[in-house]
């Protein structure tokens, strides 16, 4: 199965051009093996009704793609969803993987299809530019009890919904040109929002992003370009095109009169603006940075449901702040932080893990972290980096146990990191070599000693090896200039052949000073 | 020829982890440009060098391996 | 120092190989004798490489030869063993000094390398008898531990001498002293 | 002897006696064709000639019997004779007026030793020729590589190591012989390359003697050297120098130690040429001697055929002593048999003789608890406050300091080149005028 790009359904499949590649190739996709999350405590319900508009159904999509146990009520949720808006292809995508998932999961029994293969966007039938009414195959009498109904493929709201929506466009697109015509700038801008909205819920996002940024040649104030960019900002994460996302911010943070509006609508732009450009930074690995954006977010003017709930933005920054930064920081920025305290009152769970991490509870402290794992693999923006943050957080954890010690007895340490100390001793010898630890390991005894380098012996060292390099790159200098002086260079065998003639054909690799010295 | 060079090396440049010497290609530069549209025929010289010696850097087998002693191997 | 007790002899023969046209299988045992006792084993290893065929077969080189790559792979038993043979006059003293010197470093160097080793490990190595092994290490005062019927040893390295060059160190002193004071 | 062959014998004669050596070697050159015809009576031409009085005349009768061997055919042991007579018994100054015939006669000697398998017998001939012929110590001259082919071919090393340890600060090449002499260059030395050729075979050969004797940062230094020469084209020379210098590098640093940006030669010529050396460079970065051992067998074949074999055997040796100098940082014990899982050895008795050869060789300092199983790994003893390092670091500052006079040195002959401060001077003039007067670094090399 081909490994899909993250995550495959994300592309509406209206843009045939979409279809092919989503827009940013980072290699966040080829590190993306399909994880496959066995039991998340979550409660989907309440999950979803965090967001909304196209974010809550890539994020239940995301969860059917990942998690086979909640993929079928992922899936119907999502269908309810998108049946609120004009997003037909959507629709027919969702539900015709509903129906394979339904027809796999009927002949076995009622345990989760073991190798849910998501249905690769690409394989669908190429759709006409022109949504036209495709004819489905009869739906498979599905053992499904009495909501079989609910969910089967409703072609009349299809049909409805296509013509309403193609009616909406015809009827914005008018009326669009006439404010052109008389040239209103402000009601040409409001226009093209408008017509963006539509395009956003039709599900055809660069469109959207067009119509939208086109908003910009018609602002009258500091507060439209403000408002252009915070939509530019949305479409670009839908797209996931982090380097937009960032560049955009920056322009919102750059317009003159942003600083004045109202202090409260202020501070809500301002959070909307850190938590976009904590999403950014978090998506291109920079966690150190990413966490001090999020920890700049504002709990009263955190309402952003077609962006990121507050309890991502307590678990991205927690998690990325325990990952990253050292114990003042830590315990500055996070734990003593009066506005963040607020978001992680939201997760208990991981406010737990950070104040045991601080009062060097370690143990526990690893275990909740795995208690809390498959939850983090549902969310599609944190999942690929859990890995790379829980080895960062466990080796900040290694370092900080054994800093006060002279020895310490492995034994002890691998029961405190719950881990054997076959693995404790290969991870603390990539710690040395790595340079975090000064240490060494008596594998005999399972101690580890504490060793600090000594500066007088490494001094002599690197002085004579100065010395000896210094002298290896003196002589081949010295040697150089005399092969410069005689003309010591290969030349291309050019037809003349003549010696004489060829050196002069040709530039020698010495500069031409060289050339007319030797000539003297 | 423009003799302002660049500044003399600093100390540390010297040192630096590779010993970068005269940047031979910047100087000369017109090096780059000749190399290119010469056929690749031109470009091989001294193909018939004298290179036909025993494996003298074998640590193993030398004993056991027949000598071909000075008789050229051709 | 002792190893460059046999250079001037080396150097003729040296020189004989570099002159002669044709040479006898004794220049090149002694040669070959001679590099080994000076442990210049890749001079030894090229010298049996240009050694012409026909000479190759000469008992004696052969020995030598196979000498050589117990030695270069740190084979000890095999040395040990090898080089009690039926050696030429030409080369018999030397191969004497060589046996003297290779047990001599076998047992500095087990001095450093090993905190413990089982006798019959080291019997094996330096080819020797209980007894041998006993006087032989009766001046170094290693200690003898008995675990069951195993016999082990745990060796004690040799101070290395201080070389007696510190009258260069003297000598530079006073030229910094007297370039102070004037 | 023929009347042809009389009067070169009286001009020779003649000249020699007035001391005009220069018109004498000006006109020498056109009788080689002659002289070569009549190989059969070169030896009575040479009874007349006396090496001492007539050194330019006895050189090109040399000349021609070489030219002519093929077909002359001559006893080997005769011409032998004559070259070390030659080159033992000739007078200098006279000499000098024909360098490059001298060093074209030896070039002719040298391929007529080696394709007679004679070459040992060159070794002495060929050193003292050298001796001879360049101006100081540290000249490089055209005859040194041959030098180097014959004691390869010997493979007795003893006698040219000398002229490989010393520094090379100036190279004396045929093309600038020739100019100066203003002879017209036989058929032999035309080649534009050739300068190149024979100051490349140098480093290369000379690498390839280091690495025979194992001094792997001197074969690094010629190596390096090698491929580091400007170049137009790519030689193959500098190609098979750069797979040794790949190899050395590896058993050396461990890694590639650097390759100076000025060489695009490299990155385009050489790298394909040379993929399966990159691979192994790669794979060695892996540092799993499992994988690398199957790239070696996989490629023995190409190594074979470039008599690269044994290095690539000495890189996988290289690998497991670098892993477990590697343990050494981390560990202050650890179990033999630890040991050998951790470095892909076969089992804790290889473990053990590999850490003892290490030991032995001071490459590591460790020891060995037999009745434990284990090994105790140590700090270097090395305390920086012994007689013997006082004196290292001392004789390392005198030549770091010696090395500064030289190239002070090197500074005021360029300076005083009146064509140096012309070019300095002029700048300076049109820079008053066009912007503020730039600094220059007066440095030697560019």
């Amino acid at each position: 199965m081909p490994v899909l790009p993250m995550p495959p359904l994300m592309q509406n499949a209206i843009e045939p051009m979409q279809v092919d590649a989503p827009p940013n190739e980072d290699n966040e996709n080829n590190e993306e093996q399909q994880i496959v999350v066995e039991n998340p405590s979550i409660d989907l319900e309440v999950y979803a009704n965090q967001y909304n508009g196209i974010v809550r159904l890539h994020r239940l999509m995301y969860v059917a793609d990942v998690c086979p146990v909640l993929a079928v009520e992922a899936l119907k949720m999502a269908i309810t969803y998108v049946q609120t808006t004009y997003n037909v292809n959507l629709y027919q995508l969702l539900h015709k993987r509903l129906s394979d998932l339904n027809a796999s999961n009927a002949p076995a029994p009622p345990a989760p299809a073991a190798d849910l293969a998501p249905v690769p966007a690409a394989a669908l039938p190429d759709i006409a530019a022109v949504p036209a009414a495709i004819a489905l195959p009869p739906l498979a009498q599905g053992q499904a009890a009495g909501e079989k109904d609910s969910f089967a493929y409703d072609a009349v709201w299809v049909d409805t919904k296509m013509k309403k929506a193609a009616l909406k466009l015809e009827k914005l697109d008018s009326d669009l040109k006439n404010y052109k015509s008389n040239s209103i700038k402000e009601s040409i801008r409001r226009g093209h929002d408008d017509l963006a909205d539509h395009y956003l819920s039709c599900g055809d996002l660069t469109n959207a992003l067009k119509c939208y940024s086109r908003a910009r040649d018609y602002c009258t104030s500091g507060k439209h370009v403000v408002n252009m960019c915070l939509n530019v900002i949305k479409v670009s994460i839908y797209l996931q095109n982090w380097v937009h996302v960032m560049s955009y911010i920056s322009k919102a943070e750059s317009t003159p009169d942003f600083a004045e509006g109202s202090k409260e609508a202020n501070a809500q732009v301002h959070t909307r603006l850190e938590c976009a450009a904590g999403l950014a930074e978090l998506q291109q690995k920079k966690y150190k940075v990413a966490a001090k954006h999020f920890l700049n977010a504002n709990f009263d003017h955190c309402e952003f449901p077609e962006m990121i709930s507050t309890n991502n933005v307590a678990v991205y920054g927690g998690l990325c702040a325990l990952a990253t930064f050292d114990r003042p920081e830590l315990k500055r920025l996070v734990i003593a932080s009066t506005s963040f305290k607020l978001f992680l009152e939201l997760e208990p769970q991981l406010r737990d893990i950070i104040f045991k991490f601080y009062e060097s509870k370690y143990a526990s402290c690893l275990t909740l972290l795995d208690e809390i794992r498959d939850n983090l693999l549902v969310d599609m923006y944190i999942a690929p980096h859990v890995s790379t943050l829980y080895t960062k957080i466990r080796n900040r954890a290694l370092i900080q146990y054994f800093s006060p010690y002279m020895s310490a007895d492995m034994h002890k340490m691998a029961m405190a990191f719950n881990s054997s100390v076959g693995d404790l001793e290969n991870e603390v010898m990539q710690l040395i070599l790595d340079g975090q630890i000064q240490a060494r390991i008596d594998s005999h005894n399972k101690i580890l000693y504490a060793k600090e380098a000594d500066q007088r012996n490494s001094t002599f060292e690197r002085a004579l090896v100065l010395g000896k390099k210094y002298q290896r790159h003196t002589r081949m200098l010295v040697l150089r200039a005399a092969m410069l002086k005689s003309h010591i260079h290969v030349k291309s065998v050019t037809r003349e052949g003549s010696s004489n003639h060829g050196a002069e054909l040709c530039v020698s690799a010495g500069s031409t000073t060289t050339a007319q010295l030797a000539r003297m | 020829m423009d003799l302002n060079m660049k500044p003399s090396l600093a100390a540390d440049e010297m040192f630096s982890e590779g010993p970068g010497y005269m940047e031979m290609d910047e100087s000369g530069g017109a090096t780059g440009m000749m190399m290119d549209h010469l056929p690749t025929n031109d470009k091989h010289v001294h193909a018939d060098f004298y290179n036909n010696f025993d494996d003298l850097f074998d640590d193993d087998n030398w004993a056991k391996v027949k000598q071909t002693g000075d008789n050229p191997k051709q | 120092m002792q190893s460059n007790k046999y250079n001037d002899l080396l150097d003729r023969l040296e020189n004989e190989e570099l002159e002669q046209v044709e040479l006898g299988a004794e220049v090149y045992q002694q040669l070959m004798a001679i590099y080994l006792y000076q442990n210049k084993l890749a001079n030894a290893k090229l010298l049996w490489m240009r050694i012409p065929d026909k000479l190759k077969e000469d008992k004696e080189l052969l020995h030598l030869n196979q000498l050589n790559l117990a030695l270069q792979n740190n084979n000890f038993a095999e040395f040990f063993q090898k080089i009690r043979y039926d050696w030429s006059e030409c080369v018999k003293p030397t191969m004497e000094d060589l046996l003297v010197k290779q047990r001599e470093e076998l047992f500095t160097l087990t001095g450093s390398a090993y905190v413990s080793i089982y006798q019959n490990n080291l019997l094996q190595m330096a080819q020797m008898t209980e007894d041998e092994l006993k006087n032989a290490v009766a001046a170094l005062d290693w200690t003898r531990e008995q675990d069951g019927d195993e016999v082990i040893w745990l060796p004690k390295a040799k101070e290395t001498p201080p070389t007696g060059r510190n009258d260069d160190q003297l000598l530079k002193l006073t030229e910094f002293v007297t370039f102070l004071e004037n | 002897m023929g009347s042809a062959l009389e009067n070169f014998v009286n001009q020779v004669r003649t000249m020699s006696a007035s001391g005009s050596f220069r018109e004498l070697a000006d006109d020498l050159p056109e009788s080689v064709s002659l002289l070569a015809r009549n190989w059969s009576i070169l030896d009575n031409v040479l009874e007349t000639l006396d090496v001492q009085q007539h050194t330019l005349g006895v050189l090109y009768v040399l000349l021609a019997k070489l030219h002519s061997a093929a077909t002359a055919n001559p006893e080997p042991v005769q011409i032998i004779q004559l070259m070390r007579d030659f080159v033992h018994r000739n007078n200098v100054e006279q000499l000098r007026f024909a360098i490059c015939a001298f060093y074209e006669t030896c070039h002719l000697f040298t391929d007529y030793l080696v394709q007679k398998n004679l070459s040992i017998l060159g070794i002495k001939i060929m050193a003292r020729a050298v001796d001879q012929i360049r101006q100081i110590d540290s000249q490089l001259t055209p005859i040194h590589a041959d030098l180097c082919l014959l004691s390869l071919k010997a493979k007795n090393f003893n006698l040219v190591l000398t002229y490989l340890d010393g520094d090379i600060t100036d190279i004396s090449t045929a093309a600038a012989e020739c100019k100066t002499q203003q002879q017209q260059q036989s058929q032999h030395t035309v080649d534009a390359n050739n300068d190149a050729k024979y100051f490349l075979l140098f480093y290369y050969y000379g690498g390839m003697i280091y690495t025979a004797v194992k001094d792997y940062d001197r074969a690094l230094y010629f190596f390096e050297v090698c491929i580091t020469t400007p170049a137009m084209a790519m030689s193959h020379i500098m190609l098979e120098a750069y797979k040794k210098f790949l190899m050395v590098s590896l058993i050396v640093e461990g890694n590639i130690a650097f390759i100076p940006k000025n060489t695009q030669v490299i990155g385009r010529f050489m790298k394909p040429m040379a993929s399966h050396y990159h691979d192994l460079v790669n794979v060695y970065a892996n540092s799993s001697s499992e994988e690398l051992r199957i790239l070696i067998l996989k490629y023995s074949e190409a190594f074979t055929r470039d008599s690269n074999m044994g290095l690539a055997k000495q890189v996988a040796t290289s690998l497991y002593k670098r892993n477990i100098k590697r343990l050494t940082k981390t560990f202050l014990t650890l179990s033999l048999s630890d040991v050998a899982s951790r470095v892909q050895l076969s089992g804790a008795a290889e473990a053990e003789r590999y850490i003892l050869n290490m030991i032995k060789s001071g490459e590591i300092y460790a020891s060995i608890n037999q009745k434990d199983g284990m090994v105790l790994f140590k700090d270097d003893p090395e305390k920086y406050n012994s007689p013997d390092m006082f004196l290292n670091v001392q004789t390392n500052i005198t030549q770091v300091l010696d090395l500064v006079k030289q190239i002070n040195k090197m500074e005021e002959e360029i300076i005083l080149n009146p064509m140096y401060v012309k070019k300095a001077l002029g700048s300076q003039e049109d820079d008053l005028t066009s912007q503020h007067p730039k600094t220059y670094s007066g440095d030697p090399t560019d």
